[in-house]
């Protein structure tokens, strides 16, 4: 029986970094200050201090301290705090891609869905965010109201994967 | 369920994502107060090809427009829409 | 036409059956009527039968592009009621409530007009006082509606969830007891049979592919039959109406949804009346064969391919077991699709178009077969006399953009929202 | 061996059998009855397309009715009970239908049960007392159900010879395979016909699957074809009525694929002749399974009915297993079959059969012109094969006809779908033309369905394949036609004098076999699919156990009643509370957005009707949101945190509905305005502190003076950086504070000492309604009930004069400012109390003009009063009316006044 176990994380200051205008030369002056790319949809980066994942087109969600920030953006964009309305949730274990297949409509079995890969999709009629972090774990973004039925739901799944 | 070409993320189940409206349904912000009536309360609503506003609501939250025939569901385009984006 | 009844079956029992006449003829279509009504579901073989029974017409015909109750009519799930909250909207679906009474012996065709009873479950004290305000509204205009307990629920339907832990825990309902099923196959026979016996041409496979315009006035259709000229044209055409109106270069305020529904293998009796929610978008009842129909909301997106999507069937599927557990080992034998025409604010359109000549009856989003009589006998006084009938005056085309609408969920013109 | 029980009595089983094996086994023939005559019915197929053997199996929650006896395995402790019988199987008074029959033809219901509605509802008592099969369980189902997704590159339906191998060759070449299987061990037509490739291949070949990384499921049908290559499957993790390991029953696989291979095989015809429907008549290819796969040999003496060749292959079987085939009729004519080895009758077709308890005994026969009798306990008919089309159709296929074997085969297809093996090329058959009495031959067998039925279809002008198939209920039982559809469109096609292809077609539709609703279900069955959404503070509250009422899929507090206080008791007491000393309570759902950017106020401009740009940094201001049509759909509160910053709040109800509005406009109406609108419903929980000592509770938690009314400061509480609102809902000086919801457990606690400090209360959703209904506050789903304008909320005043905003249009519509339209109002109570949600009424018995939106008390003074719509209500102040609720056989008598009946000046909120 293929093992996943499913533990949440503490809360961690969560912000949204959005570009509204000049998008090339916010990435230019993005990589200068910070040492690395904004990356492509699908993708993350950054180190665990500061990860920025993409999952929007002008959006990144930034984990770990954002205020330096709002000074590469300037009047192209903005940054807003909304980690307080997210559960942030680990499945570790090789059972974690088969987990998320349960309730999903998203291939998280498909071998390109590996590390520094990021997915938004629909779990159980939860909106849910993935984050693959290594081979056998993955990080999910979850709705805070719908955090403990997410929950309850992948427990119960885990007993008969 | 379809299987709907997100401009952004690739194909995905049509699950993700939430029709809104139509293209001929959209009232411009400027527009007159009879013409804005007129568009948002008449359809051609063919039996056939139209565009049509889908969002990937619970994807990557862009709009889209997606050519679409209405009976065989074959979906020939699909449009980004909103701000510029990087790749 | 012969005769139904008992009797008539037993002459059959001994002659072997081989004095029935055909329920309708099959004719070709003529060069002209005086009134061309298209469609050939329920509601537009009952407008030809009101035309010729109640304004006395003869040259009518009713062009069906496929075979007669083969649209929406033969998709529906038969639930018949008057409870609606807006005045016009329980006027009309009243009307036509007094007339399923009857329809049997009107049409000596057993339509099995079934008056069980429609309830709305209540899950909160909000909703309680919602189906009140419904209940009263109906009341006031002299429509029968009556509140339940939860002991009276669950008597009239014992296998419901009445646990006081439920998702959607039972507080109570509001039934109209007048409501209830009908066989929807039966209706559509049942009207074609009475319009033909008294004149009335039904051409089958016969789809109107044009209009003949004469300036702006429509004189007439083109066919896959040919041309066939006409004083008035009625579209009758429900889930198509945006298309065949498009053909006259009409747009209308309808976009075509598809509505899922489906039913399990037939058991022994288990569904007392017809189960609705005022919480959950979900309605159950149980036809004569034993099997238990079903249906949610529409999947709300345009779509004309008489084809749903599995998901939005199998949220139905999960509302109705959260209110019946013990349908769960049942099984589900066929599943199908209507085209509704989804108007934007959810009230049927029955009346007058820009174009001379050509009427509209459509807009009836998923509760079309429940109007079918009222729909028939009111658009045949506005084919007949030009005019509105009193109980189809409020439905009129133009009232969208006139600011005239009648919401009844309030949700607006987004049809996807309703 | 396996002891399972059948109708109360106790059997034995060998492993593997199925039920239907099972019971052959035991020699039991007679195992159901027919739906409409009651006419015995005895077990006639192998597989899924059993009409007959139709049983209940399993107990309590887990009994499923209906359950195909070929499709279920025995397992220890099996309970199988027959159906649709009383007293019991042998003697069975629904049988006296049958008796009647010549007065019950096809469609006979439609002809009498005239009358009243009600009249028909007594006939319709019995007749549904007698429809239907099995019972419905009446207890919830312990078990619970999966759903899960899986991607393929191939899909392969049939684990036979052609699915095996296809299966093997796209594994082999690096392709993603999900092979499906409805049986519980591989090889399907080689288990009845081992020679051609032996058992050993089969392992071999799915075991290099396996080892490829192929999946391969059993028990797992392929039920339905959707868009877009999407196959449902349903697998079956136990038996029916059987006890899961794991508690999951069965398991709904979503699966995309690439490419779909069907090979689904096809399914042996029965034959048309007089009572054909005796159990002891079985399908050829299914006497060879029982034969081959289960040791059984269910008759003594055996006739074979042909119009093909592979009946002499069943034949061979019943001879190696040592059984007497009295007769072959072969409805060809010479010298087909001649060199079998057995007694081969040419140009013979079945007439008719004669039964004993039930049971096959004789058989009479036209060979050649004459009528010949053999004394027989068992019939195998081959009439010929129907491919298995369901899913080529499902997927939107077209279909050609094969005259050798009078049958339909896959053509196109509008998907990625393929049809490989007996699917694709049906064996050749003789075309028979039925020459008994069309009486009592039978087509459908569940729903004792006749040739004469179909002939009397077309004598009444049912002639559509769907007219005749809707007539006769013809393919509309539990198999749908898998065994019927073909001879009655042979019938059709003779009676309209053309082709069989040229007769139309049903559609077919998912799913391929019913489907067990539980499974379609899945853990949505627990809660409707609708999961609770829970507030940041949840357990802070729910430690109070208040009442709490649903909001959405939100739950919040309605009360805290204490020491056995009603709701009403309470939640007067919390309102009190807040009326002369102050009370606390939970706004956490309400929808919040954070806009910034320089052209945040002009984005606001657009969603808002009201002015936006006006405000000073750290001012806020009421506001309303319009549909396109001009309809209010919303209101709430707007404030100006920095520059460029500001916080926008609306109705919980309309939550996502808004944040899908503000979406709309900001990605494709204005995609090149400098702004950012995040939702950040969630992740600010809040909290509103009413009353005349909030501004006390507040100087003690900030430390400073509270900001004055409708104006926004940042803070710190407990150390907690927060945001406060000077705004008020309730009537009184209020404030709301937004904390980050992780941390809004701490300011909670400091709050509610000081409130407790000064004995203020917590108040719920109850209170909070008494408060606004007295202020006159609307409330978004009431007043705001999507059918009013500014105007008849007398909100207009507030519109803002440069228009630009969504919904300016749509006022311009004329009927919106015509007469007769209805408009906000107050109502206070002269006598009686007012019911909510009843109707205003000039006089008894007239039509409504109104009725009431929400209705409370004066909290302090008491008294009832409501706020309501009234047709051209802001005219009529003064007048009197009835608030009728005959429902509830309630009334009041009401004074419509204007809508707020405390401190309407607003005095309460000044300092």
């Amino acid at each position: 029986m293929t093992k996943v176990t499913i533990t949440t994380l503490p809360a961690a200051p969560l912000h949204v970094f959005e570009i509204w205008g000049n998008a090339a030369s916010v990435a230019k002056r993005f990589k200068a200050a910070m040492g690395f790319a904004l990356p492509a949809t699908g993708r993350s980066g950054g180190s665990d201090a500061l990860r920025l994942i993409r999952f929007e087109p002008t959006v990144w969600l930034v984990e770990g301290d954002a205020s330096a920030l709002s000074a590469i953006l300037a009047d192209d964009g903005a940054v807003t705090a909304i980690g307080g309305g997210i559960v942030r949730i680990r499945l570790s274990g090789p059972g974690w891609w088969t987990l998320l297949m349960e309730g999903g409509v998203f291939d998280a079995e498909d071998p390109a869905f590996s590390v520094g890969c990021s997915a938004a999709t629909i779990i159980d009629h939860v909106n849910v965010r993935l984050h693959v972090i290594s081979d056998d774990a993955c990080d999910a973004y979850v709705p805070l109201s719908f955090s403990q039925g997410l929950l309850h739901f992948w427990k119960e799944a885990a007993l008969s994967l | 369920m379809m299987r709907i070409p997100c401009p952004h993320c690739g194909p995905r189940a049509q699950s993700e994502f939430i029709y809104e409206r139509t293209v001929d349904s959209v009232v411009p912000l400027d527009a007159p107060s009879q013409e804005a009536m007129t568009k948002l309360f008449t359809r051609t609503n063919p039996r056939g090809v139209d565009d049509e506003i889908w969002r990937h609501t619970y994807g990557c939250r862009a709009w889209m427009i997606l050519t679409r025939h209405r009976v065989t569901n074959e979906i020939s385009g699909c449009r980004a829409i909103g701000p510029e984006a990087l790749p | 036409m012969n005769r139904y009844s008992a009797f008539s079956l037993l002459r059959g029992a001994l002659t072997g059956h081989r004095h029935w006449q055909p329920a309708w003829r099959d004719p070709e279509p003529k060069s002209h009527y005086d009134i061309i009504i298209i469609g050939g579901g329920g509601h537009g073989l009952a407008t030809a039968y009101y035309l010729a029974k109640v304004h006395g017409l003869k040259n009518i015909a009713v062009l069906e592009k496929g075979w007669i109750g083969g649209g929406n009519t033969g998709r529906n799930t038969t639930i018949v009621r008057s409870n609606y909250r807006l005045e016009p909207l329980h006027n009309l679906f009243e009307f036509g409530l007094k007339l399923w009474h009857g329809l049997s012996n009107e049409l000596n065709y057993n339509v099995m007009f079934s008056p069980r009873g429609a309830m709305f479950l209540g899950h909160s004290d909000a909703d309680m006082i919602k189906l009140a305000e419904r209940g009263d509204a109906m009341r006031c205009d002299g429509i029968d509606a009556d509140l339940l307990t939860r002991d009276q629920v669950a008597k009239l339907e014992p296998l419901l969830d009445m646990s006081r832990d439920a998702r959607f825990p039972i507080q109570g309902g509001l039934i109209q007891r007048r409501g209830g099923t009908a066989r929807h196959d039966a209706v559509a026979w049942g009207y074609a049979r009475g319009a033909d016996s008294l004149g009335v041409d039904i051409i089958q496979k016969c789809e109107v592919t044009g209009f003949v315009r004469d300036g702006d006035a429509v004189v007439g259709v083109e066919t896959t039959r040919g041309r066939i000229g006409a004083g008035r044209v009625g579209i009758c055409v429900a889930g198509h109406s945006g298309h065949v109106a498009g053909l006259a270069g009409l747009k209308l305020p309808v976009e075509s949804q598809t509505l899922q529904a489906m039913v399990t293998e037939g058991v022994k009796p288990m569904i007392n009346s017809v189960i609705m929610s005022q919480s959950l978008h979900c309605y159950i009842s149980q036809s004569d064969k034993g099997g238990v129909v079903f249906g949610g909301d529409p999947d709300n997106w345009p779509s004309y391919a008489q084809r749903g999507h599995p998901m939005v069937m199998e949220g139905a599927v999960a509302q109705g077991l959260a209110l019946v557990p013990a349908l769960s080992r049942l099984r589900m034998v066929r599943t199908w699709s209507g085209v509704t025409d989804m108007s934007f604010d959810g009230a049927p359109i029955i009346g007058e178009t820009p174009v001379r000549n050509l009427f509209l009856n459509g807009g009836w989003c998923y509760g079309g077969f429940k109007a079918t009589p009222a729909s028939g006998y009111t658009y045949a006084h506005t084919l007949a006399t030009g005019k509105p009938h009193d109980l189809n005056a409020p439905f009129s085309l133009d009232r969208f953009e006139r600011g005239a609408t009648i919401d009844e969920t309030g949700s607006g013109p987004m049809p996807n929202s309703r | 061996m396996i002891n399972f029980s059948f109708d109360g009595k106790a059997y034995t089983a060998q492993t593997g059998d199925t039920l239907a094996a099972a019971l052959l086994r035991n020699g039991i023939g007679l195992v159901g009855r027919s739906f409409k005559y009651h006419r015995p019915r005895g077990i006639m197929t192998a597989g899924v397309e059993e009409p007959n053997a139709l049983v209940t199996v399993g107990e309590g929650g887990r009994a499923e009715p209906n359950t195909r006896a070929t499709d279920v395995f025995v397992y220890e402790g099996l309970v199988a009970r027959s159906q649709n019988r009383w007293p019991n199987l042998n003697f069975d008074l629904g049988a006296l239908f049958s008796l009647a029959s010549p007065m019950l033809p096809a469609g006979f219901y439609y002809k009498t049960f005239f009358g009243s509605a009600k009249r028909w509802m007594l006939y319709e008592y019995f007749i549904r007392k007698a429809a239907g099969l099995g019972n419905a369980p009446t207890q919830a189902d312990p078990d619970r159900f999966s759903h899960r997704a899986a991607f393929c590159d191939v899909l392969v339906v049939g684990a036979g010879p052609a699915g095996l191998q296809a299966a093997l060759d796209a594994a082999e070449a690096g392709k993603r395979v999900i092979m499906v299987e409805q049986d519980n061990i591989l090889g399907a037509s080689l288990i009845r016909d081992p020679q051609e490739l032996d058992a050993a291949w089969i392992e071999t070949t799915a075991a290099r699957i396996r080892a490829a990384g192929g999946r391969i499921l059993t028990r797992t049908t392929a039920s339905g074809y959707w868009e877009n290559d999407l196959v449902t499957l349903t697998q079956r993790l136990s038996e029916p009525g059987q006890t899961p390991t794991h508690g999951v029953a069965q398991r709904l696989w979503h699966v995309r694929a690439g490419q779909v291979i069907l090979a689904s095989g096809s399914i042996e015809r029965p034959m048309a002749f007089a009572h054909n429907d005796r159990p002891g008549v079985m399908l050829s290819q299914a006497l060879r399974s029982y034969v081959r796969r289960f040791g059984v040999i269910p008759g003594k003496r055996l006739v074979i009915a042909t119009n093909n060749d592979d009946a002499y292959k069943t034949a061979q079987a019943l001879k190696d297993a040592g059984a007497q085939i009295v007769a072959i009729l072969d409805a060809r004519p010479a010298p087909a079959g001649a060199n079998s080895g057995h007694r081969v009758y040419n140009d013979a077709v079945p007439l008719s059969t004669k039964g004993a308890r039930h049971c096959l005994k004789s058989l009479s026969a036209l060979v050649d012109g004459k009528t010949m009798e053999w004394d027989a306990d068992l019939l195998a008919v081959s009439g010929g094969f129907t491919p298995v089309v369901h899913l080529h159709m499902q997927a939107g296929g077209t279909l050609d006809w094969n005259e050798d074997a009078q049958a339909f085969v896959p053509a196109s297809s509008r998907q990625n779908v393929t049809t490989i093996g007996g699917a694709a090329e049906p064996q050749p058959i003789f075309k028979m033309v039925p020459v008994s009495k069309p009486k009592k031959s039978f087509i459908d067998f569940q729903n004792d369905v006749t040739l004469a039925d179909v002939d009397l279809a077309w004598a009444e002008g049912y002639r559509s394949v769907e007219h005749l198939k809707r007539y006769t209920t013809l393919g509309m039982a539990t198999d749908q036609g898998k065994l019927s559809n073909m001879a009655a469109l042979g019938r059709l096609a003779e009676k309209q004098g053309v082709a069989i292809p040229e007769a139309g077609l049903t559609t077919f539709r998912p799913p391929y076999t019913p489907v067990t609703m539980g499974l379609i279900a899945g853990a949505g069955a627990k809660d409707a699919g609708a999961h609770v959404r829970r507030l940041a503070l949840y357990d802070l509250h729910a430690a109070k156990n208040p009442i709490w009422q649903p909001l959405g899929y939100w739950f919040r507090p309605r009360s805290y009643p204490n020491g056995g206080e009603t709701l009403a008791q309470a939640a007067l007491r919390e309102a009190k509370a807040v009326r002369n000393n102050v009370g606390m309570t939970d706004v956490s759902t309400l929808a919040k957005f954070e806009v910034s950017g320089p052209d945040a106020a002009a984005f606001l401009e657009i969603i808002c009707a009201t002015t936006v740009s006006k405000l000073a940094v750290g001012r806020g201001r009421y506001t309303f949101m319009l549909r396109e049509d001009g309809i209010v759909f919303d209101d709430g509160t707007v404030w100006r945190l920095d520059e460029n910053r500001y916080l926008l709040t609306s109705s919980t109800g309309g939550a996502d509905r808004m944040a899908t509005h503000i979406s709309y406009v900001r990605q494709y109406l204005c995609p090149h305005l400098r702004v950012s609108a995040v939702n950040v419903q969630e992740h600010y929980a809040g909290l509103a502190v009413a009353g005349p000592q909030a501004k006390a509770v507040l100087a003690a938690l900030i430390g400073e003076d509270p900001p004055r009314h409708m104006s926004t400061v940042p803070a710190v509480i407990s150390g907690v950086p927060v945001i406060i609102l000077a705004a008020s809902y309730s009537g009184e000086r209020a404030f709301e504070i937004y904390i980050t919801a992780s941390d809004a457990a701490t300011v909670w606690a400091a709050c509610e000492t000081q409130v407790n400090a000064l004995n203020g209360a917590l108040y719920g959703l109850e209170a909070m309604e008494f408060l606004r209904i007295e202020k006159g506050h609307l409330v978004v789903g009431g007043e705001v009930d999507g059918r009013m304008t500014p105007h008849d909320l007398a909100l207009d005043k507030m519109l803002n004069k440069a228009g630009g905003y969504i919904g300016a249009s749509g006022l311009s519509r004329p009927a919106l400012s015509e007469p007769g339209r209805r408009q906000l109002v107050g109502l206070e109570a002269i006598a009686g109390d007012i019911p909510e949600g009843s109707m205003l009424i000039p006089s008894e018995g007239a039509s409504p003009q109104g009725h009431v939106s929400a209705a409370a008390f004066r909290i302090i003074e008491g008294g009832s009063v409501a706020l309501g719509q009234l047709v051209d209500g802001f005219s009529r102040h003064g007048e009197i009316l009835i608030a009728s609720s005959p429902t509830r056989g309630q009334k009041a008598r009401v004074r419509v006044a204007a809508a707020h009946f405390y401190d309407s000046a607003g005095e309460r909120y000044r300092d």
